[in-house]
């Protein structure tokens, strides 16, 4: 009623209701009764009125009380956090790894496939050429999260442009864009990566390139579809109404929107990098020997399956919790960031 | 209701007391339903109206027991007796689609768009009626006759996609009649379709309403379509039952502030030009912590002290079999209520 | 008079419109065939004036609305504001015009970038022209007030920290922030509670008042179009049916349709609900509209000329136009 | 908009297979283009092939006139069509290695892929339908989050991580698989599924996740769709209601996602065919990029990407086929 005083017209000089209002402790009355007729009084406006029972005190007196319910507690995400802490000290340890006290990954330091022992470096056991595993396994980290890294972070920038671009835009660019994705898409990505290592000698800026061209196609898809949900709504026809030009709408009203999405999707693909690095080293066709990778490692154990499992299961490991870490990263991520999973 | 239930020769079809609904939420508890009592004679219509936020879609799931198991109820809803809330869900489902329909706002999502129309049609005369499928499809093309689905034989193999929104909702409306239920709820039945296909769909229910000697929960936000087609009428806000009664002396003479309110703002078809509207100020109470007392209080012109005591009080209008739960009611001539008696036009 | 169209008879002299829109019609390829979303329709709107439009769904309203700002494609006909020939702006003029045309959009929220806090919101078509920060703020202070929206406390709100109503506002602050002479408001208060409703209309009236604002509103409600309109334009399917000063509209409709869009309108006034009987039918699909008169399918009124003959704009003796052969009040 | 259309069964027919045509063009320009960039690529290799046939101590001449011979002197277009006019007929050439026809070699490993790879897609699903299921019943229930956390953990376990672990625990320890090893599947069906078991769950595994995913999440969204609160009201029970209404609405997305991960496996089993020794596709190719074979990798990477393509297409029009809303989308 933000007309002012003088809204329903009789309010102002309406005389207080109040006075009828029975003087019977209003809960006291059993559910069904009435009170009785002495009660009535004539109200001003010509109504009569009379209290009745009331069927909703609080507490006992009606007979029926609330319920009483529990809130729900929001769930603490322990994985979540032992996750981040793993993936914390894997960063950690790699970005360390020139300057931690550890022996050269390269140099045997003992007998080939030593039993792990009290020493730092024989800490995870030697393999089989005598070579520190623990140092292996901490340098190993450092190319494959590196490599993953870049190529998610590069991957993730040119396939949310195109992705953007395809989705705004529409038209032919798209139809290109889109025809271009499904070619890269059509290539079975390990028969991709094994062509581009085995053809341009693998090296880091070669395995770089591989990885980034097999996942700009999953960013370009989620990108697009984001950028078609988004410039549906009515928010980009207001920006249109005001006079913004296609491209300022679309970097700088859809991108934003469209950016949690994408970024939602990078821990996840990040994992799928290093999964497919590892496969990479693990046929062989990884980085060069010396340099250790976890999937090379696994590699090299594989051979002395039966009487040294612990060659392949320590890399086993490894790859699995950093895998497994950077997928519950993930999961939380897309279900906090990506909208259109709330929609 | 208690006071009215009193004074009734026979039981009522349906009695509501004291129900409460509360939706455990991380952010508190949402109480959806707080102490609602209201109920429904045999063969009458009973409409609820409110706003979004008043917990009448929430009222309608509490009656069926359609809910999360997460959500808590207490109080009664009597159903011809029994006590739906204490019946375990394996009698339930006996009781729902047999003796209990329910109709929903939209009928583009209330059928299921992969499902041919003959076996959403026929499926609950077969599990109910244990009918043959023959049996259930001859009925079935009786009922899209009685419903007024043009050439009904054609339609049963259709899906949903393929028909238009008036034309579902009718369909939707033959899903709920298939088995000759007693109480119809209707959530917002007519919502989500235009204004002469909305009047289509209401007509049509009050007519199989009185042939079939069905009770009527109608649910509506729209005032109109309660007014025309009930024989009672419960207002809702936030949680609650602010008024009930005859729903031709509730748009008479509305009690509760709120009523009134709500009534004023309505923009109608015989307002004149630029005519300024009433409107209600603020916005709805939190529904995990609602105030105490009245809870459109902090929205109300005339408030005292006695407004902000816990609990609702009620209130009856002598000779109206009208009740409210408001301190200050409006004086029975107030506003433009009692012009409202004009039709629209000259006819 | 224009042969394509319904009919011109209803437009008034051109010194008097702000907006005039002649024999416009907007057709979509789908791929289902082309959907005639309006064909052919022509109506003005004089300097500080409400044009109410009211139909049901498909009868090309919002489509006719989002034309007449350029926000949807337009296959045919002519639209000028003021002096200007919208369709013909080039960019630059365009940039101009839309300061001068803004729009309210159905779903408030919707309408909103989700990422953007109000006080950015409100103020964003002055970017375009290039205003500084001190006076973004200065206007985005002053278009919140004039709406009642309190800047300290909503000014760092993000639209999903708003109510509907709220959010309406500030859709309304941000099309006040430019300036605009023409206000279009697309089912601007269909999704809000009665309540809410309520204030958002009286807010438009005020502001019309206050900015000097003419106003082209657009909704399925004939009760809210009857408040708030100085004319009333209702559309079936793509044409104008009748258009007319909202009293004759309203209580001597010419036009059958029109009688029976009121009387669907259910009421709390009239015993039953309803002031008249039932339309049957439904609406035909736009891909495929009915020959001459469009709404002959489901009027009971329809003769054979119905079909063939399609029925053009003219004055009733009770002031208001319409387009039916055979009305319910005597053409003039 | 939603209404109903009309069409002729004629022009829906019409329609549908327009579609059908024109998704089938665009998967045979996908396939074109594929094989472009795979010669494309070879041309940027160090070294041809003729220096690869003529070992290491053949002089440029000799290198130079064995290409001239085999046309590899030509420009990368020309050498494509040339490629390509054989591929049609059916040749994708010979290895200048092993001097067997590339067709051949494909058709003598097919077999053990596609078991392998249909294997561990059915394996995947039998483990991910049940777990989404009963997931999906109580959704945030804490079966839903162990099954989750259960699919997280499978997630994690890539082929090269499963394949020697599973080894060592099931075959060297427990000596319930053999260790490496192929048996055709003409030698007896159960010592070939014997030696395909380890090698399908390897690949299996990282499957599920996805699987279950989707799945979930579909029937977690289709569960709160009105039309199964509507089954319920009419007395449906939910385990009717779950398999009856709403598996088969949840079901399109994973079948999508399932026939795009066998065309996938068919490339990807590359892994567990160098692990186990077994004669597959993935094992052809890996030898041929060992040895520069290029002629083979061509020829296997255009076929597998071929594969891929046509069962992505079958997948999508199988989409149309089943659910009846594309279907009425497509043939308005």
């Amino acid at each position: 009623m933000s007309a002012g005083p003088v809204s329903t017209g009789k309010a102002a000089g309406e005389p207080e209701n109040s006075e009828p209002r029975s003087t019977v402790p209003a809960g006291a009355a059993p559910a069904s009764a009435r009170v009785s007729d002495a009660d009535q009084a004539r109200v001003a406006g010509g109504s009569l009125a009379q209290q009745v029972a009331a069927p909703s005190l609080a507490g006992g007196m009606s007979g029926v009380a609330s319920p009483v319910v529990p809130p729900l507690r929001k769930r603490r995400n322990v994985l979540l956090w032992l996750s981040l802490g793993w993936m914390a000290l894997v960063v950690l340890l790699a970005a360390l790894a020139p300057v931690l006290p550890l022996a050269d990954y390269s140099a045997p330091i003992g007998f080939p496939r030593a039993d792990p022992s009290g020493e730092l470096d024989q800490w995870l056991g030697l393999d089989n050429q005598g070579r520190s595993v623990l140092s292996r396994l901490i340098h190993g980290a450092q190319v494959s999260l590196l490599l993953g890294l870049l190529a998610g972070v590069i991957a993730t920038t040119i396939g949310t442009v195109l992705g953007l671009v395809a989705g705004y835009f529409r038209g032919r660019v798209e139809t290109a864009i889109m025809f271009l994705t499904d070619v890269l898409l059509a290539f079975p990505p390990l028969v991709l990566l094994l062509a581009i290592s085995s053809i341009l000698r693998p090296s880091f800026n070669t395995l770089l390139l591989g990885l980034t061209v097999l996942v700009i196609p999953s960013f370009v898809r989620i990108s697009r579809a984001q950028t078609l949900n988004w410039a549906a709504r009515d928010f980009v026809l207001a920006a249109r109404n005001m006079g913004f030009g296609r491209v300022r709408i679309a970097f700088r009203e859809v991108l934003p929107n469209v950016v949690p999405s994408v970024l939602a999707l990078l821990p996840t693909i990040v994992a799928a990098l290093i999964v497919a690095e590892g496969s990479l080293s693990f046929l062989g066709l990884g980085l060069p020997a010396p340099t250790p990778s976890w999937g090379g490692m696994i590699s090299d154990g594989k051979d002395f399956l039966r009487l040294d499992p612990q060659l392949i299961l320590i890399p086993a490991v490894a790859i699995f919790l950093t895998i497994f870490a950077l997928n519950q990263i993930g999961d939380y991520a897309r279900s906090r960031f990506d909208r259109t999973v709330q929609d | 209701m208690t006071a009215a239930t009193a004074a009734q020769p026979t039981s009522p079809l349906l009695e509501i007391e004291h129900l409460h609904t509360y939706i455990p939420t991380v952010g508190g508890v949402v109480k959806a339903v707080d102490d609602v009592s209201v109920s429904l004679p045999r063969g009458q219509a009973l409409g609820v109206v409110g706003e979004s936020g008043s917990g009448k879609s929430v009222l309608a799931r509490s009656i069926m027991g359609l809910l999360p198991p997460k959500v808590v109820r207490s109080g009664s809803v009597r159903f011809d007796g029994a006590d739906l809330l204490t019946r375990p869900t394996k009698e339930l489902e006996g009781l729902w689609g047999r003796r209990i329909a329910m109709i929903f706002q939209d009928p583009s999502r209330s059928l299921n768009p992969v499902v041919k129309v003959e076996r959403q049609l026929t499926e609950g005369m077969r599990k109910h009626l244990g009918v043959s499928r023959s049996e259930a499809r001859t009925r079935a093309v009786r009922l899209l006759n009685e419903v007024g689905v043009p050439d009904p034989e054609r339609r049963l193999g259709n899906y949903p996609g393929q028909m238009s929104g008036g034309m579902r909702q009718r369909v939707m409306i033959a899903v709920a009649l298939s088995c000759e239920p007693d109480l119809l709820i209707a959530d917002e039945p007519t919502t989500a379709l235009d204004v002469t296909i909305q009047r289509q769909i209401l007509d049509l229910l009050e007519r199989l309403r009185r042939t079939h000697g069905m009770s009527l929960l109608l649910i509506s936000h729209d005032l109109g379509v309660v007014a025309g087609r009930t024989d009672r009428v419960a207002v809702m806000y936030a949680g609650q039952v602010v008024e009930s009664g005859a729903t031709q002396a509730v748009f008479a003479r509305p009690q509760h502030r709120y009523t009134e309110r709500l009534l004023q703002a309505t923009p109608s078809v015989t307002l004149p030009r630029h005519s300024r509207l009433e409107v209600i100020s603020g916005g709805l109470p939190s529904p995990i912590d609602p105030p105490q007392g009245c809870r459109f209080a902090p929205r109300c012109a005339h408030t005292s002290q006695a407004c902000t005591e816990p609990g609702q009080r009620w209130y009856e209008l002598v000779g109206d079999d009208h009740l409210h739960a408001c301190e200050h009611p409006a004086p029975a001539v107030s506003g433009r209520v009692p012009n409202r008696g004009v039709s629209v036009v000259g006819r | 008079m224009s042969l394509a169209g319904s009919g011109t008879a209803h437009l008034r002299p051109q010194d008097q419109r702000l907006l005039s829109v002649e024999d416009l019609h907007v057709r979509f390829k789908t791929a289902g065939g082309v959907v005639q979303a309006v064909s052919g329709i022509s109506f003005d709107v004089v300097r500080g004036e409400t044009l109410g439009v009211v139909g049901e769904s498909g009868c090309g309203k919002s489509t006719a609305g989002r034309a007449v700002l350029r926000l949807g494609e337009v296959s045919d006909g002519n639209i000028r504001f003021g002096d200007t020939d919208v369709l013909a702006a080039d960019r630059k003029q365009m940039i101009g015009l839309r300061s001068r045309m803004q729009m309210i959009f159905q779903d408030p929220v919707a309408s909103l970038n989700p990422r953007r806090p109000v006080r950015q919101l409100v103020v964003e078509g002055l970017t375009v022209t290039g205003a500084s920060a001190d006076e973004r703020a200065t206007r985005a202070r002053k278009v919140m007030d004039s709406v009642g929206l309190d800047y300290d406390r909503f000014a760092d709100r993000l639209p999903r920290q708003l109510s509907g109503g709220q959010a309406q506002r500030v859709a309304i602050a941000r099309a006040l922030a430019v300036g605009p002479d023409l206000l279009v408001c697309d089912e601007a208060v269909s999704a809000l509670d009665v309540s809410v409703q309520a204030q958002v209309i009286n807010l438009i009236e005020e502001l019309k008042a206050e900015f000097d604002l003419t106003v082209v509103f657009i909704a399925h409600d004939l009760g809210v179009v009857k408040t708030i309109s100085d004319r009333v334009m209702v559309m079936y399917l793509g044409k104008v049916a009748e258009v007319g000063e909202p009293e004759a509209l309203y209580e001597t409709p010419a036009h059958p349709y029109t009688r029976a869009l009121l009387d669907s309108v259910p009421t709390p006034e009239v015993e039953g609900g309803f002031a008249g009987p039932a339309l049957a039918g439904d609406i035909p699909s736009p891909l495929s509209p009915p020959s001459g008169c469009r709404f002959r399918t489901r009027c009971p009124l329809a003769q054979d000329k119905c079909a063939q003959e399609e029925p053009q704009l003219r004055q009733a003796t009770t002031g208001q136009y319409f387009a039916c052969h055979f009305p319910l009040v005597p053409a003039a | 908009m939603q209404r109903h259309v009309a069409t002729s069964p004629d022009l829906r027919e019409f329609r549908m297979s327009l579609f059908v045509l024109s998704r089938f063009l665009r998967a045979a320009l996908v396939v074109l283009a594929v094989t472009l960039l795979v010669v494309l690529l070879m041309s940027l290799s160090p070294g041809s092939v003729a220096a690869v046939i003529l070992g290491e101590q053949a002089t440029p001449e000799a290198i130079a006139e064995l290409e001239r011979e085999m046309g590899l002197d030509r420009p990368v277009i020309v050498q494509w069509f040339s490629w390509l006019g054989d591929a049609v007929t059916g040749d994708l050439g010979t290895s200048p290695i092993t001097f067997q026809e590339v067709s051949t070699a494909i058709g003598e490993r097919l077999p053990v892929t596609i078991e392998i790879a249909v294997l561990a897609l059915l394996m995947s699903l039998a483990m991910a339908i049940p777990l989404a299921t009963i997931a999906a019943r109580r959704p945030n229930s804490a079966t839903d989050r162990g099954i989750n956390g259960l699919t997280s953990v499978l997630l994690s376990i890539p082929a090269f991580v499963a394949a020697p672990v599973f080894v060592y625990f099931l075959a060297v320890q427990a000596d319930l698989f053999p260790v490496t090893g192929w048996v055709p599947i003409e030698d007896g069906l159960l010592d070939n599924l014997h030696t395909a078991f380890l090698p399908a769950l390897c690949v299996a595994l990282i499957e599920v996740a996805g699987f279950q995913r989707i799945l979930r999440a579909d029937l977690g969204t289709t569960l709160r769709e009105d039309y199964v609160e509507a089954a319920r009201a009419k007395g449906m029970s939910a385990r009717y209601v779950l398999w009856r209404h709403a598996f088969r609405p949840s079901s399109f997305s994973l079948l999508t996602v399932a026939g795009i991960s066998l065309g996938r496996l068919i490339g990807g089993t590359v892994i567990v065919e160098a692990f186990f020794s077994l004669p597959g596709l993935g094992q052809l190719v890996a030898v041929a990029i060992g040895s520069r074979d290029i002629i083979t990798v061509q020829g296997v990477v255009a076929f597998v990407a071929a594969v891929y393509v046509v069962l992505n297409t079958l997948v999508d029009l199988g989409y149309g086929f089943l659910d009846p809303r594309v279907r009425t989308a497509v043939a308005r």
